[in-house]
């Protein structure tokens, strides 16, 4: 057993916290993704054959945590998720596209996940349906969805910028968090994975979600315990008074056990893929509810400051209720785990 | 003991239904639900309108005594009236800071005098107040203000800065608690100033909110000026009657507070039935919680309001506070879930542009912070109602 | 409207809190059994025709909050929501049994309510079925319950003492409520009253555990904080630190708010009897919650001694455990509510 | 970062599950799940001679350096040892406060004449140890230590009392925090003493728990006496010696103690799934929940246990103690709600005549209070891990 991290990772790190906190902006024509497609950061997870640094899930993970630290909007998680899962793909549309999602010129990402009658259906080159609150879908060149195709659940993928294809850009409360609605009319599709590909493609894409979230859910805690040392009320540091250690101590715990089973399922989606089936699906809803928690707090505890539009509380408490009410949501995740625990039939 | 209104409130009731089911309509149609926490930019001048229609027809100091202009009603028919009101969907009202906190300040400590210049324009609805108490270095520490005034030529000079002041853009007057004395600390050297808005030396700056919008506000005072006489109670005095303001706070207003609550929670759970939700078995549990919180918080209200002096001293609003507060903010997170993946879809693209769900979901993070925030009720619960002793320093 | 106690019932209180600190004992031979029969306290609720003092439910819950206070061990809550039943009942064995309930020579009470597919079925004048989890069952000559007769709810009396009636003691962690297990076998029963009398009749019942738990509730409070006051650690007063503070301005607002519930729902039994039809079994729920919840914490708040067999919390909190499991138990209680309440078909 | 034992491992757990089949039958088959947490009071001689049944064959000092008789295994083989016990439902330890808690003091502050006298009794399982720290008034304060011991006449005299000692019937021998010198204060003057049980000076009275059982004691010193030096560390430095036990209470004995609590869980679901309460949405979804954080409680004993010292210095086992805790007194609470009703009925008239459930319920009131309250292990992440600064006094 290897627990840590190398020095290799560690440095990854640090190159990706230096990056954010110099570079800024948000989407596609941003300086911070200009930076992030010149280190190849988008191609970490992807092999050498598709000029990707061949890493594995830890170092995508190390990535994302500092996004999510960060909250930098930037549709990082959907095309590095969407490459991987291409990246285990024979199909020969993986190999066309790849080149273009690691350089950062073709941007690509998945399907909100969710229970299956609410998947696409078709042929397995044309499908119908409607794909909705699609995180990052106005950047998308690309969507990867599980479909239905007589009767069996496929992995497939479909280019948005041709006839068959709609797009409705949506407003959200998230603003780090665009999303848009495809309704696919006999939309053109290729087949890239069989029932078991969709399945981990899903499981990759919520570990991701966890461990991004455990690395903002980290960053709140840290700001507020900096706030709670410095503010002073009735002649001393807030974070002198008990109530609020114990708070801050609960919150600590939270923190912890979120940032160990996000790590846990990062590392498990190479690491391990069949306990993936449990724990990434586990994370993420861990890990929501953590972040949830402590961003909520993270308000509570700025006090009035923490309450304004200047402040960035509030862009992670909007950040931490869309990653519980997306990806799947908190009832349909939960029972992947139940299911696949065997808790429930 | 018997918990329900007797028949003449309940034909008091029925008067008040009638008044406003008539008043509500024309130019104040478009005012049902507007207003209120969250709420507070919206339709200004037709709830400033509103406020004079209920100064007109005498809805306003219900339980002032007579001999001040009120109407020396009881407490049950206070609680009626809000109670109809928010049933009614009438707005927030802008007017509420000098009905429900300056007037009864006023009452208590106010001269003669001063009742007689300041209450008429409260009763009439035409003069709007604003409360100058937090500071940004004095927020849950209320002692720690440091706006300071100075008696010179005849006339108190203010500087300072005050926070989080609601309505402070439509206010006329503000209360603002000010050192007096130099050099005192904490709660001794304070005073109670009445200090016109409409003046050079005063600046309002609305804080842009989580929401997107503004309805809290900075106000700066740079050698604005108040009139001598223009002090409640002794200058020096200032925290005792600061503590007097805010311990009316809240009150009858309560009842008509949760039958807005009520309101909202019909929204939420229409909202649940309409996605589904209502039929998922966890969400349809918090809101069967939700809803049974909301009965608790209406039999605490019965059985506090009423009770008997002297058996939990002036603790019952610090109870009542950490109730509603994080309920209501929990009534805003349920609002949101029972929606899922469309709770996260805006109006539409401006910041300011939120669904109701939205908005209660973002804004009642606020109620567990203003008005003394949950940490604050639980030290007063904890040492004033319990007895529990104070630690060091 | 009138929201305090008046004088007499103010005397009231201090009588019966005289009382059971000056007596103790628990069942039927005991000395404080003795005195709430010497005080005419079982008739409380019964009109004067039959001896009793025809008080309201709120004079019972005055009685009730005080036994809950001391956790008295006797049929008192059975035997007077039993006689206060009895006593709106035309039936012409209510009159017939009635003095000997005032008078304490007899003992009745209700069965553990529950979903109606629990309940005994037969004839007017005959029952079968098990009513299980009875409690004070040990001490009852009469039993009270809700059954199925020619698929009408009825509510039926049946003696404990004949044939066709076997009944089981069942030992219990509470040992300050004894259970009995009731096997009726065709067992002699009279009609006492119709589904109405029976939905009132449980009504009663769950507003008095109600009232019973909150007085039990704030004692945990009084005495956690008391203790608070004056253990020391660290050099001073457990009370001054702020952490402890705070749980216990929690724990305040719990009890207050079960407090205000127990007797909104103890006034409406008589004052306003359909809406107690909510209230009531919401205050059973809410007071089971706030007495587990301030019950678990008395043991957690004395450290170490609260653990102990000799200190008295651990009979608090296996109280507060048996109030929430009893009586209907949690699920069905709030299923009630959510019925009446429209919130659920 | 591989998170999976390796093939070597794995071998190594089978050897261990082998030798478990093996050797917990016969006189030892009574013995499956007996003992632990709870469960103390039960087949106390089985238990021994089990102790020394795994001396025998050396199973204990796993991690114990070979150079003190110890096997210098790695942590991975300590973690599957304790994971293979707990899954094979060998009994509670009665040997674990010598061999987890003086041993590794001794290791660390004996001299090398301590260590060939004390070990190998711990590791053949011969020598009982319990644990002589907390006092009435030294709980979670144990600076506030009274219990003094005196040099005289060439040994020590020891006068005080000690409580909440486990084992204290079966112990040979107690560690003991004592003041050695007269009028210090707090963290100062204490000395940790070697005190053989079986004397006139030494008294041990079991405390009644609220389960009828009794595993905690109450141990009285009325001029106990302890050899020159029987001391750990220099005298006056107990506080230090103290603080090193403490710190290595925990570590890759967490693992089997997960295991346990699986098999825990597992009882609770097949009640739940006997009485339909798994069908109940409310206790489905506490289920779901408990066993989601049965899972976190593994993830992140794997992620800290072996993660390079440094970077949350020593406050890895205060988290791991404010998980597990309250989640077993849940588990517990859960253990009696899935059987509603039926789980107010006792096992039996005896006041300790509980069902595993109601045991389970009980007990676990304690999990949040010994060894460290939950209180102070927030104190103590709060203070140690966050940074934040403490308050006066």
């Amino acid at each position: 057993m290897d627990v840590g991290f190398d020095a290799a990772q560690r440095d990854l790190r640090r190159t990706v916290r230096d990056l954010l906190d110099r570079e800024g902006g948000a989407g596609r024509g941003s300086p911070v993704w200009r930076r992030i497609r010149e280190l190849g950061l988008l191609g970490i997870t992807v092999g050498e054959r598709h000029g990707g640094a061949g890493a594995s899930s830890v170092e995508l993970g190390i990535v994302l945590a500092e996004l999510g630290r960060a909250l930098t909007a930037v549709p990082f998680l959907q095309t590095t998720v969407a490459a991987t899962v291409l990246d285990r793909s024979a199909a020969p549309v993986a190999a066309q596209v790849l080149p273009g999602l690691v350089a950062g010129d073709l941007v690509a990402g998945l399907a909100t996940p969710g229970p299956a009658s609410s998947l696409p259906v078709g042929t397995r080159s044309a499908l119908t349906g409607v794909l909705d609150n699609v995180v990052d879908g106005p950047h998308l060149d690309l969507l990867l969805t599980p479909a239905l195709v007589d009767g069996d659940t496929v992995l497939a993928a479909v280019r948005t910028d041709v006839a068959g294809v709609a797009r409705t850009t949506l407003p959200t409360v998230d603003r780090s968090r665009p999303q848009a609605r495809f309704v696919l009319d006999g939309a053109p599709a290729v087949v890239v994975g069989d029932a078991a590909a969709a399945a981990r493609a899903v499981d990759l894409l919520l570990a991701a979600v966890a461990v991004e979230s455990a690395g903002a859910a980290r960053h709140c805690l840290d700001a507020t315990v900096a706030h709670l040392r410095t503010r002073e009320q009735f002649g001393r540091p807030l974070g002198t008074f008990q109530a609020l250690q114990h708070r801050c101590a609960d919150l600590a715990v939270l923190v912890e056990s979120a940032w160990s089973t996000a790590w846990y399922a990062t590392w498990a989606v190479d690491g391990d893929p069949a306990t993936a089936a449990v724990s990434a699906p586990l994370a993420k809803a861990y890990c929501a509810d953590a972040f949830r928690a402590v961003a909520g707090e993270m308000i509570q505890l700025h006090g009035g400051i923490g309450f304004t539009w200047e402040h960035p509380a509030h862009r992670y408490f909007k950040r931490a209720t869309s990653t519980d009410l997306l990806f799947g949501g908190r009832a349909w995740v939960r029972s992947l785990v139940a299911r696949r625990a065997g808790l429930r039939p | 003991m018997d918990l329900r209104f007797d028949e003449a409130d309940e034909a008091f009731r029925r008067e008040v239904a009638c008044w406003l089911a008539t008043a509500l309509t024309g130019e104040f149609a478009e005012l049902v639900d507007a207003g209120g926490p969250g709420r507070e930019h919206e339709h200004l001048q037709a709830r400033k309108a509103w406020e004079r229609r209920l100064g007109r027809d005498g809805w306003i100091g219900l339980g002032w005594p007579e001999a001040d202009g009120g109407r020396g009603l009881s407490w049950e028919r206070q609680v009626i009236f809000h109670e109809e009101c928010a049933r009614a969907g009438a707005p927030g009202r802008v007017g509420h800071i000098g009905e429900q906190l300056l007037g009864p300040t006023l009452l208590m400590f106010g001269t003669a005098e001063q009742k007689a210049r300041f209450l008429p324009g409260i009763l009439d609805g035409t003069r709007l107040w604003c409360q100058g108490y937090s500071e940004p270095g004095a927020g849950s520490d209320l002692a720690a203000v440091r706006t300071r005034a100075e008696l010179r030529g005849g006339e108190w000079h203010v500087d300072g800065q005050k926070v989080w002041t609601s309505l402070a853009t439509e206010a006329d007057w503000c209360f603002v608690l000010a050192r007096t004395e130099p050099g005192s600390l904490r709660h001794r050297g304070l005073s109670c100033l009445l200090v016109p808005m409409d003046q050079p030396g005063v600046d309002v700056r609305p804080i842009v909110q989580l929401t997107g919008t503004s309805e809290f506000n900075e106000v700066f005072f740079d050698d604005a000026r108040a009139a001598r006489d223009d002090v409640v109670g002794a200058p020096g005095e200032g925290w005792k009657v600061a503590m007097g303001t805010l311990a009316v706070e809240r009150g009858v207003s309560t009842f008509g507070q949760q039958m807005g609550f009520a309101r909202e929670f019909e929204r939420v759970l229409a909202a649940a039935r309409a996605t589904g939700a209502a039929d998922d078995p966890v969400l349809a549990e918090r809101l069967l919680d939700s809803w049974m919180q909301l009965q608790v918080l209406r039999y605490t209200a019965v059985m506090t309001l009423g009770a008997p002096a002297g058996s939990t001293p002036g603790t019952e609003a610090n109870v009542a506070k950490l109730m509603w507060a994080p309920w209501h903010r929990r009534l805003g997170e349920l609002a949101v879930d029972v929606l899922g993946a469309a709770g996260t879809v805006a109006a539409g693209p401006g910041v300011d542009e939120l669904t109701p769900a939205q908005r209660l979901h973002l804004f009642t993070r606020a109620d567990t912070i203003y008005g003394g925030s949950d940490e604050v009720q639980r030290t007063v619960i904890a040492q004033r109602m319990l007895g529990l002793p104070r630690g060091p320093a």
